[in-house]
């Protein structure tokens, strides 16, 4: 039967090329199985790197924090700290500090998005709409640390611009603690709940040597069993003087990534006490140049997603001569082609969504071509379809009950 | 009965208009109860209404390769189907506008009919996912179908007749016995999740789902007839139910049988918008392999009963 | 001695040549200058016997005459080693798909951003810019310049 | 106007359904878009309902400064959607290009390639401002053009 004329080509995107990195996946199916995968980036490249030497490092700083609205602190962050390094600027220990728990914060908040998105995209939206609702108490927390939900513009070249009172200190305590009783359910959920396990065991393999070979990052390859962790290998900010444990899985699978992320939430949880309770005094800034001295450095910083690297080369004026960002996304991308060969299309949602892309949440524009005939679909039909499928296999999420404090 | 009177039956009471503004009532509590259980506000009462007049005001997009014939006409037969279904079935009174013998069967038939209506509809568009919807839809037909009937043929094996009034004024007069039906009612009620694409399939008014499949490429007044026909197929299959299985106040007066009727309704309505949240999201799942393996001997079980007790009075 | 002063004795010991061109930033970050004909070889060592086993990122420098390469590797435990080359706008450079699969992605990218010509790299689409992007135009050479709004629209 | 079209009128004021299209945002405006769905702000309450497919949509919300690989897609989504239509700007990026106005790879704001109904300004636009962008867009439908 695997004759030529069977095999249908549908491209997946980019029609709706949300973040980041937007991708096109030219898949090419036989039957319901994948046979080839090939990609296609770019569809949202703006130019910043470009726009970094045109502007001034103050500039930068904001423009930079807009690469990407979930992990804007993390970008921001990395870029300041490379031009902090060619300064040669000792950051202030309280900044360090207030640097971390909005990192951290900011995981948190990231990964309840991407719980509930991975729950959307299995057909799932009742967690969608359980997670986000907590998540929001995180986002309240951010509107009063920093003063916005979202590119929180704390970031700046030898500092934080604000400064955490302390009547802000109980508060966020108690955020993490609710939010980290409503985690334990999520985990127990997710460990106990059988049809989510079948759902999500077996899918999206990455084996670890794969993962190496690809350069896979973050919480993709820590679930296939590759221990790394640039906040403990190579600390920056506050994280030297913090005691918590980096999550592997083996499972290698996308089971196992969403296991490594609720690990993470409550490693997370854990430094923010920490963070807290450690917070010293003194000031937030030094004083930066606004000449930075010739010289280059390379910055890298654990996003949500996984290492985000930033190189900075500087020549002795306000604007820097070279910027270069490695988002995390880009490069778990190399490695979802090898997670979705000979997989199943109705899969392709749920895989893709597993290593934390910046466009799931959004609805994607697919064009399904046959041929001559072409057609568009949704991302959302393709996530329906692979709700379908799986349902008709018996494998159904939407049946797990949602415990909590819902009228039912 | 005049020709007069039974015009005015079929197009405004209680047939069409009636049946459609049941419908759209019948939708509004679905979502209100979905978005509620998921700790939402939901939308204001009037907001069916509202969706539907929009569609109808909205440009109509005919694609280029669809079949032009075909994907006008699904839409508008699942609606008929589905009110022409509708009056064969006592609501509230203790027959049926147009009864007769083995008119179960027929209205058993004619909502087999939006089914087929939504896989020509989606076949036709010519588009590969809604073929591949319009496909798998025609594809679950074969696995609630046959509990249903034969969930709704046990009573009427009590009952000795295939005419719903029939078999709705049988167990009226014998009022215990509905009791023996129960297990009947509760596989109709997960043959009609099946029926109305609830749960395992396009459920119309989860925000996504009803993208998928056989609707995508429908827009304004042809969207708006499949989704009139959704949420009347949700009430005729509802009536059909509280018809066979729940056989309380058809003696009454008319007004307060009108209110037990839509009481009936509403319990059947809200039971559905629960599985669709929570715990009868447990049955309807696994379809195919759950409907042959579980749902279709149950119903089968059904029947045993029935003749059993059949020889027992 | 330090991780990164082991690294760097073993290199040196390895590539005499490297001598004077290996300087530790700090604990963590190795930057090493290594001429395009060494290249290849320095690189391989670094993979295969040091164990920089991630590549994080290539980037690529425009400097006037020459385009720079800087691959940036690190190994677990955290050390980073920065191997940087130049070489000749229009001379090209092998490709590291061989070694770092994924490597593939941002050598498309110095393809597409600087004009840099990589040898060996596998068929493949463009990254990242757009598919109507005039064929010559590389937005991070140093004299690139937008073109007139109405000419780029065009 | 008679009865039949100010019917219809309400109709589409009371019944917005949105198609999120994100041409090149930085993705905080999306999740922003994806939060006012979620319960504490729970947009259904106005009869929004997010659509997959241009074709049953409404009102597009589109964020990003428009990159240029994306501009046709925009333009052939939005001829897709059925009239009557309108598109929303959400967010500085795609009011006017924002912070990315100016870089080699984009447009400025999405003006430049469809036509726009309604603007949110913020970076990003917070759920409260989008669902009051959404509340004035639709009270201008009121007086009617």
């Amino acid at each position: 039967m695997p004759d030529k004329e069977r095999i249908v080509r549908v491209p997946i995107g980019p029609q709706h090329p949300a973040l980041k990195e937007p991708e096109s996946f030219m898949v090419d199916l036989q039957g319901e199985k994948i046979s080839a995968v090939t990609l296609r980036l770019g569809y949202n490249h703006r130019g910043i790197e470009k726009g970094c030497e045109e502007r001034t490092y103050v500039q930068d700083v904001y423009l930079v924090e807009r690469v990407c609205g979930i992990c804007s602190h993390s970008h921001s962050t990395a870029f300041v700290q490379a031009v902090e390094e060619i300064a040669g600027l000792e950051l202030p220990h309280r900044a360090a500090y207030i640097r971390t728990l909005i990192a951290e914060l900011e995981r948190v908040h990231s990964h309840l998005l991407w719980l509930g998105v991975a729950g959307h995209e299995i057909g799932f939206d009742t967690l969608l709409m359980y997670t986000w609702r907590d998540r929001e108490q995180v986002m309240d927390l951010f509107a009063e640390l920093t003063g916005n939900r979202v590119n929180y513009g704390i970031n700046t070249v030898g500092g934080v611009r604000r400064d955490i009172s302390p009547e802000q200190l109980p508060r966020i305590l108690k955020v993490v603690d609710a939010l980290e009783e409503r985690t334990k359910y999520y985990i127990e959920l997710a460990m106990t709940e059988e049809t989510l396990a079948q759902r999500l065991s077996g899918v999206g393999k990455l084996s670890k040597e794969d993962a190496v070979l690809l350069g896979a990052v973050g919480p993709t390859a820590r679930a296939s069993g590759v221990d790394r962790d640039t906040r403990r290998d190579d600390p920056y900010a506050a994280y030297g003087e913090l005691e918590f444990q980096v999550v592997t899985d083996d499972r290698c699978d996308v089971f196992g990534r969403a296991v490594v992320r609720l690990g993470e939430l409550m490693q997370t949880y854990s430094m923010i006490r920490q963070l807290v309770r450690q917070m010293p005094e003194g000031p937030i800034t030094v004083k930066a140049p606004l000449r930075i001295p010739a010289g280059e450095a390379v910055s890298r910083y654990e996003a949500p997603r996984g290492e985000d690297v930033h190189y900075v080369k500087a020549n002795g004026t306000d604007k820097p001569e070279r910027v270069k960002i490695r988002a995390p996304t880009l490069a778990n991308t190399q490695s979802v082609a090898k997670m979705l060969e000979d997989g199943y299309l109705a899969d392709l949602p749920i895989v893709v969504a597993a290593i934390d892309p910046c466009f799931s949440c959004t609805d994607r524009m697919i064009a399904v071509k046959t041929r001559e005939d072409a057609r568009t679909m949704g991302w959302e039909e393709l996530v329906q379809y692979g709700v379908r499928w799986y349902r008709e296999r018996g494998v159904d999420v939407s049946k797990i009950k949602m415990r909590g404090d819902s009228t039912a | 009965m005049t020709v007069g009177t039974a015009v005015v039956n079929i197009l405004v009471f209680p047939g069409f208009l009636f049946l459609v503004a049941l419908g759209l009532a019948g939708e509004f509590v679905d979502r209100k109860l979905y978005a509620r259980f998921q700790n939402r506000q939901g939308p204001p009462w009037f907001q069916p209404v509202a969706d539907v007049l929009k569609l109808f005001g909205k440009e109509d997009v005919i694609p280029e390769e669809a079949d032009r014939t075909t994907f006008n006409l699904a839409p508008v037969f699942a609606l008929a189907a589905v009110v022409a279904a509708s009056l064969y079935i006592p609501l509230w009174s203790a027959t049926s506008l147009f009864p007769f013998d083995g008119d179960l069967i027929v209205v058993l038939y004619l909502l087999l009919i939006p089914t087929v209506c939504f896989f020509l509809g989606g076949w036709y568009s010519r588009s590969v996912f809604a073929t591949l919807g319009a496909v798998r839809a025609i594809t679950q037909v074969f696995a609630y179908e046959i509990p249903l009937f034969v969930a709704l043929l046990a009573p009427s094996l009590l009952a000795n007749s295939w005419s719903i009034s029939k078999i709705a004024a049988y167990y009226a007069a014998h009022p215990w016995l509905w009791l023996v039906n129960l297990i009947g009612f509760g596989v109709a009620l997960v043959s009609l999740l099946g029926k109305l694409e609830r749960v395992p399939f396009d459920t119309p008014e989860a925000e996504t789902e009803i993208v998928a499949g056989s609707f995508t490429e429908y827009s304004g007044r042809r969207l708006a007839f499949f989704r009139l026909a959704i949420n009347c197929e949700a009430i005729v299959g509802a009536s059909l139910i509280a018809a066979v299985f729940l056989p309380f106040g058809l003696g009454l007066a008319p007004w307060l049988g009108f209110l037990v009727y839509l009481g009936k309704v509403l319990l059947i309505l809200g039971i559905l918008a629960l599985l669709r949240t929570l715990f009868a999201r447990l049955r309807i799942d696994q379809m195919i392999d759950f409907c042959w393996k579980v749902v279709a001997p149950i119903a089968f079980l059904q029947v045993l009963i029935n003749l059993v007790v059949r020889e027992l009075i | 001695m330090s991780d990164a002063e082991t690294v760097v004795a073993k290199l040196v010991a390895k590539f005499p040549s490297l001598t004077g061109r290996v300087n530790v930033q700090r604990a963590t970050r190795v930057w090493v200058e290594v001429d395009r004909q060494a290249f290849a070889g320095v690189f391989h060592f670094l993979v295969k016997d040091l164990e920089f086993s991630n590549l994080c990122m290539i980037t690529g420098l425009d400097e006037g005459a020459d385009l720079g390469f800087i691959y940036h590797l690190a190994r677990n435990g955290g050390l980073m080693a920065n191997v940087k080359t130049r070489c000749t706008k229009g001379e090209s450079m092998q490709t590291i798909t061989p070694t770092f699969l994924g490597g593939g992605i941002y050598e498309r990218e110095l393809m597409d951003l600087f004009g840099a010509r990589i040898a060996g790299l596998p068929e493949g689409r463009r990254y990242p810019l757009p598919d109507n992007w005039p064929k010559g135009e590389h937005p991070l050479l140093k004299d690139w310049r937008p073109r007139e709004k109405g000419a780029q629209d065009a | 106007m008679n009865v039949a079209r100010r019917m219809v009128r309400w109709g589409q004021r009371k019944s917005p359904w949105i198609l999120h299209f994100n041409t090149g945002a930085c993705n905080a405006c999306d999740i922003e878009i994806i939060a006012t769905l979620t319960p504490r702000f729970d947009l259904e309450r106005f009869g929004v309902l997010l659509k997959g497919t241009p074709r049953h949509c409404d009102i597009m919300a589109c964020s990003g400064p428009v990159t240029r690989q994306i501009e046709s897609r925009l333009v052939r989504i939005y001829e897709q959607v059925p009239e009557p239509k309108l598109v929303v700007a959400v967010g500085s990026c795609a009011t006017s290009g924002g912070v990315f106005n100016g870089l080699y790879n984009v447009k400025s704001g999405i003006d430049q390639v469809i036509p726009v109904a309604a603007y949110i300004p913020g970076c990003p636009a917070s759920p409260q401002a989008i669902i009051d962008g959404f509340a004035k867009l639709l009270k201008t439908l009121e007086v009617g053009k």
